[in-house]
């Protein structure tokens, strides 16, 4: 391991805040000089958790998400972490168009793009304690 | 969705600090532009809106002019 | 009170987060639209404060530094946090041209750039405890 960094920022959850939590990932793995593909990738996929977080996980109440970014050498690690409801069954929820909000035009594909952009998702949650969605990306362009 | 994905971007390989970097001098000149045309300072979405990029986008450019550059000579010295 | 809106980011104190920690301020304090000067003071009172935790808070060792960010209708707060060495004399620490790293080439000049760029200036420190400054700024574009 050469270089390592990290940072966590919490917001609340304000759907005008999702805009703020890309630009701060984005911003902390510029560092390591991407491309643009692979920045646009992770700022989709950092949406896709923090806006479940806004919608889902709080739904639309006021809650506390905290976004952490971890860096070693060229791997990129992205856990987005709410306290809301929770995911009963996270299979269920993984698979390509399921959403229990269909009344809200969800398309049901945001783990699924979370999957496409990134490395490795990993999902836990509990009911009525919250979710902690994890993902890795290696960032090639700098091997 | 591998489609998609390429659709949504032709940007390839270009590295985001390069980008940023001739965002920001974009914005620099158009601040000025602004900036007489309006005689007052330009806010952040006027000249958002003006380039077509998302504030977000030139918040980042607005920092890289020189930034990103010297960090990656951090990192790697 | 009509708007309110806050966030928290924490790193470790390496010099390269110090730009990170700017980027992270503009673009949350950029959901009120301000001007760019208005951005630009703002980002450069962030980066005398967040360079006074890496050198003299933790003397370039590694700790953490928390910055939040609390928006209130059109006054932002800025609050920089570190763990460090503390300051013994605050009021001197604060004169123009008083620095105790003259080895450093440092110009003495952090906490009256801070003065000068923001409305208001609290700081709070204890020795061997850290050290906090708030700073405060009312964003006149939006009057
Ligand atoms: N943070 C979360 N908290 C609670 N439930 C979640 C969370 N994230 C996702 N879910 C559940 O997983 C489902 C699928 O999520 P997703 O693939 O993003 O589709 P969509 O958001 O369009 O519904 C959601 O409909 C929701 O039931
Ligand atoms: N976060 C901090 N922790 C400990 N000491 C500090 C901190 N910030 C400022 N100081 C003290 O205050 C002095 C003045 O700070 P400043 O005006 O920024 O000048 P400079 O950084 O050039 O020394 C510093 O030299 C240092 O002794
Ligand atoms: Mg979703
Ligand atoms: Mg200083």
């Amino acid at each position: 391991m050469q270089y390592q960094n990290s940072m966590k920022v919490s917001f609340v959850s304000k759907s005008q805040n999702e805009a703020f939590a890309r630009v701060a990932v984005a911003a902390f793995v510029s560092q390591l000089d991407p491309t643009l593909e692979e920045i646009s990738d992770i700022k989709t996929a950092v949406s896709e958790a923090v806006t479940n977080a806004v919608i889902h996980g709080y739904e639309n109440q006021e809650g506390i998400i905290t976004v952490s970014c971890d860096i070693s050498d060229n791997v990129v690690e992205i856990t987005v972490v709410d306290e809301g409801v929770g995911i009963e069954d996270i299979e269920q929820a993984r698979e390509p168009l399921y959403t229990s909000k269909p009344e809200l035009e969800r398309s049901g594909m945001g783990f699924t793009m979370m999957e496409t952009f990134m490395d490795e998702v990993e999902v836990e949650s509990e009911k009525d304690k919250g979710t902690i969605v994890r993902m890795r990306k290696k960032l090639r362009s700098l091997e | 969705l591998g489609e998609i994905k390429r659709f949504m971007r032709d940007d390839g390989m270009i590295k985001v600090s390069r980008s940023l970097k001739e965002l920001g001098q974009k914005a620099k000149a158009l601040k000025e532009t602004l900036a007489k045309k309006n005689e007052r300072e330009p806010t952040i979405q006027e000249l958002a809106d003006e380039m077509g990029i998302e504030v977000e986008e030139l918040v980042m450019a607005l920092e890289a002019n020189s930034d990103v550059e010297s960090l990656q000579s951090v990192i790697y010295e």
